[in-house]
Order: structure tokens, then C-alpha cells, then sequence
């Protein structure tokens, strides 16, 4: 994008702010509120706090898997873009990946708003039809034995993808497993961030 | 409507290219534009199917040169244009609480589904002109349905103004080779979140 | 590919705008652009698939955003700079043989026809990231061979210099229900010259 | 296209003409002859006499249909972009279109250079999808009696539509009934110019 092409944007942006605030349709109070709570409040350090907890309490796990949303609130956690969450388990031989081909959603709620590469044309046309392709892209390898279930989220559900525990973890408490939780592992382009060594023998991942 | 939008197995994007410590917003333009986004939706003129629609339904050489938020902030020039501006105002201390019940989709079940886990279906061939969340690579296409997410608000028709008409929501699960033929990673599944209307049985 | 370049079908690029009294070339560079291709083409150095692919194997917002002509151009640049310069010259005064002869596509067959007219046949669902010649909206449909048009050099491979790999060449009909669903004209239908290897038997 | 997008263009043209002339590769002559060729030798004047003798010639009517491109070499007609020529015959209850979906193959040898439009995203998307919905585009309104078939060109045949002759014209010769062929009624989004009423009753084309 050119410059004079981004001021032609900041332009309309500001005319299009004023008019609706000097014709009293959109409260500027709001509007900071609105930025402020995805810039400073909601992000991935709210889905790793889920994941770690489901690493730690085998009981919320299984209430994660089989109702996302409610566990998800047992943690405070809940709103906008995340009202119908549902949690993929990653395991040695099922790997899970997240994409919205026709927009990009996302589950804002446990995850903040998507990076850019996640709304972007290289990310949204592949992710369905080269998954391994787009891994690759990310660094991430799968060995033959996993297999690779990409979830497009095409209706008002949103996905969080559960990855595999580190080895080298037993004891460490909840905000210490939640440091190792990725953005992108909960989309599933990436994983852990100690992780070395898979949880269990005959994955690469 | 068959659009740019529906990226799904088109070629020659090239790589991702993950941006390393990317910020929130690139620009002050794009949190304004995320707020005004978020506040006028409030606003009770449109819905969020309708605004879907008013960003994906431009030509297709607009779209694909637009970024994420100048496509946003022209869908939302075009929903004041044709809608109007809100009339019920978002308040700042009313975001905390708007924010945190959003917008459930679900719907009060008024038949059962006629699906089950399991159950094999076969999408439709549809091309409509208008919103669909049926993507063009899963048309014509058998698959399983793999949950039953509920009875959600039907975007065909809430993007038109004729009301929710909620329908049965199913992930219905595709192989790679089934949506793609010999192209496709036969160790891959994709699975689409589909609305009823979309899926018929496959005896 | 499934590339910005197979447009059959898809919305949002607006009404057919005839121009009035349109002359053959928009500008000096058109003709220029066009001459050098047909030049270079007769040069032995590259194959009419391999310049279509050439033509078509760009970014989705680079294909929708340049005019027929640029589109040439940017396939001739990318020709020369991949496979060279041409090294047999078409010199003025065989430019009417040249063009009188052309380019015969059809081969003598070395097999018999599987198909006929009359036969039903189903494209298949391939999905290729090199050339092909059988539309996203053509495959995985059924419909009925109209006519054997022959024996002819196959884009697919031949696009990749791997030789021309002659096949049978039928026109195929469709209704405009089976590619568009109910959203087609039950008036029309759309025959497209698929190659036999796009096409399987239906029993 | 902006100015300086279009003389970016020229500069592009100019630099590989003159690299291709200067190292020996192509001869400017051979340029100018093409040029002249298309310019002022091919056209839509040849279909229109190849239409006109069917018309006027049973016996070359049938051999049109029968195999065009020998019928067509008849006439004298004959080279690039018309190599494996079909000829579509309307009728009172079929019109046939020709389109190219994937680039814009079009039968240079009989129709010249095709136009703008013909090579458009706007006419290359619908006129499979939305025939009818083209056909309005310029201002052809066909009966519900009428079937429409598409001809997608997506191989090295060239598709020729030989339209209805008009009604009123008998005893015109061939220059004369030729001058009523127009470039649109022989790609099909356009009726014979003369044409006032169908041929055959039964028809509003």
C-alpha cells in the first residue's frame, strides 16, 4: 500500500468517526473502551490459562471437551466471537487446525483478534486443501502417522485447539504451563513453546 | 454469492508469512475503524450476517486488494449508506457487558434434527447470488456428520432482512480426497460447520 | 490451477459493458504486445499451454487487476525469462504462411475413443496446482458427450514440457441444474471440450 | 489504469521490444506484418461471408455443419486460432453463446481480434452461470421456448455461431446478406442487424 493510499483510508476513517459522533450515533467514550479491551484485556494468554487447566484437571478437561463454553466460563472467560466454543484435543496421531475460509473468524474470546496472517488469502485458501503445505510454512512438521483435521468455521461456532502437554512438565503449576501455550498452538499452527519432546512416544509433534 | 471471499482451494496466494511480533493494530486507523465496527453493530440497524455480506460482496479485484480493515471499513460505509446510522446508542460503560454476552446464535429448537453423529449427507449445489456459508470447494460433496452444534440463526436468510429462520447446525466432516480427488492429502479431513438446508441424506 | 483466470461462475464482477465502436487495438502498445507474442510464440521456445499457464500463474489480485494485454505481457516477460529468447526468428514474409498454418492441435489417435455420443460421463474432481483445462464449476458433474471433436494434444502435460500427450476430445453437455444446482437455468446448458482423461464412465 | 500505470506499461513494451530486436530475435518487420493482419485483413467480415453462403447454400450449409473448418477453407479462410472450427446453428428454439471461461479463446481466423468485453471478468463469469442474464447485457431478450447452449471454449476448437437469417431478405445475394452478419450474432449476445422479425414464426429473436 502506498502512503497516499493509507492517508486516503485515515481520511475516510476520521470523516466517517466525526459524522457519526457530532451527529450523537456513536459515544467516543465507547469507542475507547472497545480499543482498549482487545488491546490490553482479551488475548491467547486467556485460552492458555484453559488449556493449562485442562492439562493440570483431567475433570475439566473432560468437561472442555464435552461443553467448551460453559468450562471455558468456569474461568471468567466468555463474549463476543466465542459464545459457541468448541475445544479439539490434539493427540499423537490427530493434529487439529482452525481457518475461516469465507471471513476470518475467530474465537476472539480466549484468543484476542486474529493476526493478520490468519485473515489473509495465502492462509484461508490453503489451510483446506494443504494443510500440511500451510504447517510447513509455520515451521511444523507432522510424521505420517498423524493424521491432520482442519476445522472451517463457517457458521457462529469457534474452535480452540487443545495441543498436546509437553514432556518435561510434571509438576509445574498452572501459570507455568500456560506460559508455553501459544497463540498458534491454540490455532494449531504451532506448538507448546518448551515443547522439545512429545508427551507420548511415536509422535513428532 | 460465489465470490472473492471464498478463498477455499485457490491457487497462487503464495506462502504464509507470519509477521514476527505483530502488534494488535497496524495504525491507529484500524482500532478506530475495529470500534466503530463493533459500536454501530450495536446499534440495531444490521446484523452481523448483513455485515458479512456488505464486506464480501464487491468485485473481486476490490476485495482481494483491500486489507483485512479497509474491507471492514468499507462494508461498514456501505451498511450506514443503505441501513442508516444507529439509532440506539452503544454506551461506554454498557461495552464491558455487551461485549461479555455477545451475540449467541442459538435458538430455541422448534423440530428435530433430521441428522445424527454419523450420519452420512451429501452437500447441495447452491450458487446463490446472496450470503451463503456454504463454501464452493464443500458443494456437491459427502461427508459425515461428525456433531450437532445446536439450532442456530440461518445466515442465508438473516443477511436478507427476512428473519432468523434458525436451522439444525451439524460439523459435517469431509476426506481430503472427497473435496479435492487425487489432489487432495488423503491423511486430512476438513470439516465445515453446515446448516441444515445446506445437506441432504445420502441413503 | 484454480486461479483468479477460471472465472466461470463466479459473482460480483458487475454487467457486460460493451464498448461502442471499439477499435481493434487500445494503443500503440497493444499491438506491439500482440505482435510480439504471436513472434516470439512461432520461436520454438515454449508451447501455446505453457504460455497460457505463464499468463494465468500469477496472484488472484494481479490476474483481476491487469488488462488482457498487461496479462500477455507479463507471460511473455516470464517466458523469455524462464526458457530464453527465441533462437529461430519468424521473419516478415513468412507471416502469412505462419498464420494460415497455425497451430493444429489434433493428432493421429494411436487408440480408440472410450467415449460417444450420447455416452454419460462425470468429470472428474481434480484439482491440479499446474495447468489444466477443465473448470473449477465442471467437475464432479455429470453429462452427456455431444461430440468427438478428435485426437488432440493434452494442455496438461504439454504445459509442463513433458510432451504433448495426445487424448480424445469430446464437447460434454451439462444442464444448468447440474452445475449450478437450483440456482442454474433449466433453459441452458453449457458443453465444455474436456479431454478424456478429465472424464470416467457413468454407469 | 492511471497515467502513470499506463506509460509504465509502454516503457515495459518499448525495453523488450527493443532487447528482442537489438539481440537478433525477433524481426520488426515481421511485428508491423502482424500488426497490419489483424488490423486490416481479419475481421468479422469473414464469419459474416461464411454465415451469408450458408444461408444462400444448402449444400454448403451442410458441410458447414458437417465440418466447418474444411468448409470454411473453402472460402479461402483458414489459419491461427481457427485451426478446429465448429459452426453452431440457432434455431427457433436453440441459441447458442460462445464463451472462454479460463483466458479468451475466440476464432480469430473468422472473427479477428475479439473485443474488450468478450475477454472481460464480467462476461467470462456469467456467461455460463447467467447466460439469459448476459444476453439482457446487450439488450437480447430470447423467448421462454428458447433453450440457450453455451459454449465454453476451454480446448483448441473455435466455436462459430451461424445465426438465423432474417426474415425479408430473400433474393438478396451474398455481400448483401452478409452486411447484416454482424461480429455479436456470430459469438451469439447479438441477432443479425437487419433483423427485424424471425425467420420462422415461433421466435421472438
Amino acid at each position: 500500500m502506498t502512503h497516499s493510499d493509507l492517508s486516503d483510508v485515515q481520511v475516510r476513517v476520521r470523516a466517517l468517526e466525526s459524522a457519526l459522533v457530532a451527529g450523537g450515533h456513536v459515544d467516543p467514550a465507547a469507542l475507547d473502551a472497545l480499543v482498549e479491551t482487545y488491546e490490553t484485556q482479551v488475548g491467547p494468554h486467556l485460552g492458555a490459562r484453559v488449556v493449562a487447566r485442562a492439562w493440570l484437571d483431567e475433570a475439566y478437561r473432560e468437561r472442555l471437551l464435552g461443553g467448551a463454553t460453559a468450562a471455558i466460563a468456569e474461568l471468567g472467560i466468555r463474549g463476543r466471537q466465542g459464545e459457541h466454543m468448541v475445544a479439539l484435543e490434539n493427540t499423537p496421531t490427530v493434529h487439529n487446525l482452525v481457518v475461516c475460509t469465507l471471513c476470518s473468524c475467530y474465537p476472539w474470546s480466549v484468543l484476542g483478534l486474529p493476526p493478520v496472517w490468519y485473515k489473509s488469502a495465502p492462509y484461508r485458501s490453503r489451510a483446506v486443501s494443504d494443510p500440511r503445505g500451510v504447517l510447513a510454512d509455520f515451521g511444523v512438521t507432522l510424521g505420517s502417522e498423524v493424521s491432520v483435521r482442519v476445522w472451517d468455521s463457517t457458521a457462529e461456532v469457534r474452535y480452540l485447539v487443545v495441543p498436546m502437554r509437553p514432556a518435561g512438565t510434571d509438576g509445574w503449576d498452572e501459570a507455568r504451563l500456560a506460559s508455553l501455550v501459544t497463540r498458534d498452538a491454540m490455532i494449531g499452527v504451532g506448538v507448546p513453546s518448551g515443547a522439545q519432546t512429545p508427551s507420548r512416544p511415536g509422535s513428532r509433534l | 454469492m460465489n465470490g472473492a471471499h471464498d478463498m477455499g482451494g485457490v491457487h497462487g496466494f503464495g506462502p504464509v508469512v507470519p509477521e514476527v511480533d505483530e502488534p494488535i493494530f497496524h495504525g491507529e486507523w484500524e482500532m478506530r475503524v475495529l470500534a466503530m465496527v463493533l459500536a454501530c453493530g450495536a446499534g440495531g440497524r444490521w446484523n452481523i450476517d448483513m455485515s458479512r455480506f456488505a464486506r464480501e460482496n464487491r468485485p473481486p479485484a476490490e476485495y482481494l486488494s483491500l486489507s483485512y480493515y479497509e474491507v471492514w471499513l468499507a462494508g461498514l460505509e456501505r451498511l450506514i449508506a443503505e441501513r442508516g446510522k444507529p439509532d440506539r446508542v452503544l454506551r461506554a460503560e454498557e461495552v464491558p457487558a455487551v461485549l461479555a454476552r455477545g451475540g449467541p446464535a442459538d435458538r430455541e429448537p422448534i423440530r428435530e434434527a433430521a441428522f445424527a453423529v454419523g450420519d452420512r449427507v451429501v452437500t447441495k449445489n447452491i450458487n446463490p447470488v446472496g450470503h451463503t456459508r456454504l463454501p464452493r470447494y464443500a458443494r456437491g460433496k459427502v461427508g459425515v456428520i461428525e456433531r450437532v452444534h445446536g439450532f442456530h440463526v440461518f445466515p442465508d436468510v438473516n443477511a436478507t432482512g427476512a428473519g432468523e429462520d434458525p436451522q439444525w447446525l451439524y460439523a459435517v466432516a469431509f476426506t481430503g480426497e472427497e473435496l479435492w480427488g487425487p489432489d487432495g492429502d488423503p491423511r486430512s479431513t476438513v470439516c465445515i460447520d453446515a446448516f441444515e438446508p445446506y445437506l441432504d441424506a445420502v441413503r
